[in-house]
């Protein structure tokens, strides 16, 4: 019988407990094949759309200046979560600058993220936001935040007009564990807790705030206590299993439908590029380890786990596999081609959407 | 018409937009249970229930962010800061997000919020609670900044705001909130009127003459238009005619009420409630002298507060803001005076 | 014998949960007398010196405007912490605005107090801070803030500073309920522990922050917690008993001493006085009732309570409790006396002290 | 003299600061073990040890806190923030408290701190994180601001900064940091240059003539003097002598050197970077239409960004801040060119 495939953390990364101790034991079998290879697909899809982020930037030929941050390694997340959601229908997401994969989980059109990111005027913010500031409100996607943390007291407003109206919808809030240690962040989770607001706090606890380690930043590294101060309900998850992903908080946010109330996963991640851009292996090398990355990518990929998941279940062939890998690689391109197509945006727009 | 102090105008205002618009609501502190610091809000919870009239925690974070992902979820909230000076500990959402989410998300988003309270000084509230932060706000392209002086404006700017699609801040005047009409209608009959009918709300963005004269300008806001007033006053018993421009809104700004009235009077005196470095009069005066550059017969005076921050005494404090007298002291400086 | 005199909480006040469970048993005839005494002596000039103030400031005549918070009832925490600290040798502390007390504990003047108070130029603050603003730079203490949890993080430096120098000082920072909401005393708490700085939390719980009661501004009215998600030592203790308070409090800012680290003290009281001169009757009626607060006058007042221990433990005559009483009201009458004749700042002050 | 980039000069100051006084630290994000997010502070960690090179967590609040605590004790922080945008979730602790304690104590205490980072637009990182944000603390009173447009003063001011008593702010130019120093000289020859010997430092408060002219003043800080000055070579070519105006210090602000640069010039253009409205430079332009009146031939120019949050896209980028042309533009103007 396939079982989701887990594997034990490498001991380099403290805080990569590996879940909340309830380790899903789930029968791959018997989840829905077809949802658990969209999304298969969908985590490839963004990881060549990443990849080839990556390589445009070093091109520098493509409009991409600034900041980039990478999604490559905390695919499950994003995929898994806002797979749970109606975002079609007023379910609402809002994310913090690594923000790519939530546009493109929720269904974007890569062309349009990728020319967000190249600062064209087909790019889902007409180019005036770049890569920290992707958006889809068709979608429920509030948008993509550049300041730590500043995203988190957004997501209370958010949920607040969910309960505002009466309506039966979440609210996701994606951000980082360097966003723990904003204060607004601490007056967010209170208020939330106060107000019931139907508010999905996710937590991609990758280990680092740029070169700070949890460790080296949180003076408890028990990051539930935090939340639990507040009499939140916490889950800890382990980010790399798209089925345990899934399940738990497909499970969790119906709950939440039905019973008002915030909650907070902290989903145990890694991130596989260097912070941003400018984050290089000389910089990188301040504060990890070429091992512990090399190991995560190795027994906790989201992808190859996914992969294996299904392959040992027989939902996915070897030829699937191959199709979905070619496919992907194509569809960033198109999306980078897209974008190269595109013009600039005119002049005129320096001076529009300021105001309403 | 009805005469009205400014804070009964305030509460009239809010009260209008939430019995009119189900998506109105306001949160802070001390709004609900507690009646309003300032009894702005008496009544609202038992009329609206604490879905709409939201008491909060000390967290000023808290409440503007709410404000901003209401606002962009479509609902309209007013934020109330029991003191405007306590946004300060929120600005980086004000700036960095409510200001900026319609612009950064090529306009995918609008923020139909308001962020309101009392402001200024003259209370002998010391160095961190009597402030006129105009700069903070009006500088920030994204915001619109209004700075009711009447009564009228009180109201009218009020509901201006609740139905702007933009983030407004409205500086309300604490000093002017419980001055009597009597007395508002004593310096200029008609400045605690507020226009009936048709449900008039003021137009975000125009300035207004509010005494018309002919020797020199004078322009003001929040505070420092009723200054102006009484200044206009007193420089009519010299013989002097003075024209009074209430600014109304800072962000958008109307220079051409003030520009047209130098045209005319040759002119101009800008008074500000405080400090005066880099503050709202010097845009006001730089654009005079740029803009009217060969109508001014003299430098434009600027009036300003100290610049130190607020200190408590009556006595000290009295010297940091301007009063009429020195209004009339820089309006005939213009005309030659000494 | 003598035993420090409790009572039980009234019902009413919900978090007065009467200290840590761990009730001090103490047996008052062992302690310190004659530093017993003084603190008694000095809660008694303490509450004159505020009702004299809430006097002078309704008689309009004296120069008091804008706010007025006054300390009545919570004497036993100024007295008993700052008594437990060496404030002629370097130990700091800062507070919020319900401030006089904090000043007159540590020994300042009473005169140049309430001269301040008033706007004097003879005021501790050469009359330009006011009530909300009185400091005392000789006793170590770095002054009162009027932003709810403005002095948290300041707080932080000052007990950074005595960490950087490998001083064993102490810095105690005192403050409301209310400014656990803000954000900014997260960060603190957090960084403090993780730079272990000999900083000592004064948590003032009087239940209310203005009109609003811990259950309806903490999601969690359990507040501990939220110390304890930082790894912070937290203790409860009864406010309302100055044995108790110094007691522990004396031991725990000795054991800084010799292992430097933060401490967090939730101290469980209650304010007599609205929240400042503008919180009338009235609109206290919004938010608690007359019999809350008679009830804590009469079973919990912190000088009612002294003076009964010290009287049964012999410490205490009737003549001398009289004595103390009377010299109490002369000497805030002296210091009101001494404000009154003391000059406004002169014109030229406006202008100084904005830079060194 | 040695030739400097501008992130080495602050480099520089920074350890020979911390050199020379054992209470001088500095305390941020990723400035020890990481080596400093532009390497300003590579090298400092190994060498002063983590109680003078502070990591952080991402708590702006708390850093700055931690700042005006540790100064009113008498030590010397130098709080880095890693971009001065993120100074503004720390906004009240710099307002209400670093720039206030001192006066509303009555002078008992001083803080004597830093906080400082680059700044500015033209590197594509959007609304939140391309800010000229010098209003903001320019405006006020109990600050410090200085604005080093050069090596030389990227280092002199840096030191004076940390020497001086009060709360000071250098706004650093982003776009500067990693300019090569030939091409610096190419602009004008001694620009990377740092004065040596006898340990100088800058003085806070003085503006400086880095190009005398005589047709026209160009009034500028930060990056807009390079602007300015890449634009008077322009001038040059079409035979128009421009006077070049570094302000250097935004508060204080000397405004005796350029008033004294219009007597002769009877003209002048003010530029800054980003927002007009409220800016720096309404302020240098209003005081010298009030104070130079009767010196002048021309309206003042004002060169300004637009008023809009930073677009992302190059293209929309470099419209959204001056360029030396547009400051040959204006100088015209003022000659009377259109
Ligand atoms: C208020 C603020 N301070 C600092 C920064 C600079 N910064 C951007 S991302 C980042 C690290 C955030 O790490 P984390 O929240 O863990 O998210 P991750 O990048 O790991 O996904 C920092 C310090 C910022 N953008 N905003
Ligand atoms: C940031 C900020 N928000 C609001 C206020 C207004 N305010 C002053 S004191 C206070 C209540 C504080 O209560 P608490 O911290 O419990 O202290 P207590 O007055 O009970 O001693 C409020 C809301 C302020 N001064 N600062
Ligand atoms: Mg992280
Ligand atoms: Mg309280």
């Amino acid at each position: 019988m396939a079982r989701a495939a887990t594997a034990a953390p490498p001991a380099s990364h403290a805080t990569a407990k590996n879940g909340s101790g309830k380790e899903a034991d789930l029968d791959i079998k018997k989840l829905d094949a077809k949802k658990y290879l969209r999304f298969y697909e969908q985590m490839v899809h963004i990881r060549e759309f990443e990849e080839l982020c990556d390589h445009a930037f070093r091109q520098g030929t493509h409009g991409i200046g600034g900041y980039l941050h990478l999604y490559s390694g905390e695919e499950a997340i994003a995929v898994g979560i806002i797979g749970a959601m109606d975002v079609e229908n007023g379910d609402a997401f809002i994310g913090h600058y690594r923000d790519h994969a939530y546009a493109l989980a929720a269904g974007s059109e890569p062309g349009e993220v990728m020319a967000e990111i190249c600062g064209k005027a087909t790019g889902c913010s007409k180019g005036k936001g770049g890569s920290m500031h992707i958006c889809d409100a068709k979608l429920g996607f509030y948008g993509g935040y550049g300041i730590v943390g500043g995203n988190v007291p957004i997501a209370l407003g958010l949920a607040w007009a969910i309960k505002y109206r009466g309506e039966n919808r979440v609210c996701a809030c994606f951000f980082g564990d360097g966003s723990m240690n904003q204060g607004g962040f601490h007056e967010t989770l209170n208020m939330a807790q106060l107000y019931k607001v139907p508010a999905l706090f996710v937590l991609e606890n990758n280990g680092y705030a740029m070169g700070t380690s949890i460790e080296r930043s949180h003076a408890n590294p028990n990051l539930a206590s935090r939340v639990e101060s507040y009499a939140m309900e916490y889950h800890v998850i382990n980010g790399q299993n798209i089925f345990e992903v899934h399940e738990q908080v497909a499970a969790i946010v119906e709950s939440m439908r039905t019973n008002p109330r915030p909650v907070f996963l902290e989903m145990k991640t890694y991130r596989y590029h260097g912070h941003g851009a400018a984050d290089t292996q000389v910089t990188q090398s301040t504060y990890r380890s070429r091992e512990e990355v090399e190991d995560w990518k190795t027994h906790r990929d989201p992808i190859r786990l996914a992969e294996q998941a299904l392959m040992e279940a027989e939902i996915l062939t070897e030829e699937e596999r191959e199709r979905i890998h070619t496919e992907a690689v194509e569809a960033a391109k198109a999306a980078l081609k897209f974008s190269d197509d595109s013009p600039d945006p005119s002049p005129d727009e320096l001076l529009t959407d300021v105001y309403v | 018409m009805a005469k009205h102090r400014y804070a009964d105008a305030l509460a009239l205002a809010l009260g209008e937009e939430m019995d009119k618009d189900d998506s109105v609501f306001i949160i802070g502190e001390e709004v609900g249970q507690y009646l309003g610091t300032l009894q702005v809000t008496k009544g609202f919870l038992a009329k609206y229930g604490p879905n709409r009239v939201v008491d909060t925690p000390i967290s000023e974070v808290g409440i503007i962010g709410l404000g901003i992902g209401s606002a962009m979820a479509g609902l309209r909230p007013v934020c109330e800061m029991m003191r405007l000076d306590f946004s300060l500990p929120a600005y980086d959402q004000i700036v960095q997000h409510a200001a900026k989410i319609r612009y950064m998300f090529g306009g995918q988003f609008k923020v139909p919020m308001v962020i309101r309270g009392p402001s200024g000084v003259g209370r002998q509230l010391s160095a961190q609670h009597s402030q006129a932060l105009e700069v903070l706000f009006a500088h920030i392209p994204g915001l619109k900044v209004v700075v009711p002086a009447t009564p009228a404006d009180a109201y009218g700017l009020t509901k201006a705001a609740i139905r702007d699609d933009n983030p407004v801040v409205i500086i309300e005047a604490l000093r002017m909130y419980f001055e009597k009409p009597e007395a508002l209608e004593a310096i200029q009959p008609g400045l605690s009127e507020i226009p009936e009918g048709d449900d008039w709300i003021a137009n975000i963005g125009e300035a207004k003459v509010l005494r018309e004269g002919k020797d020199v300008t004078l322009i003001g806001y929040s505070t420092m238009t009723i200054s102006c007033l009484r200044a206009a006053n007193l420089l009519a018993q010299e013989g002097i005619s003075a024209e009074v421009i209430d600014l109304r809104s800072l962000l958008p700004l109307d220079m051409a009420t003030p520009l047209a009235s130098i045209k005319k009077t040759h002119r101009a005196v800008v008074v500000q409630e405080q400090w005066g470095m880099y503050g709202i009069a010097a845009e006001i005066s730089a654009q005079i002298a740029e803009r009217g550059f060969y109508d001014l017969d003299a430098p434009v005076q600027r009036v300003t507060g100290a610049f130190v921050p607020m200190p408590y005494s009556k006595a000290l404090e009295s010297l940091a803001y301007p009063h009429e007298e020195d209004i009339v002291v820089a309006a005939k400086r213009t005309l030659g005076g000494k």
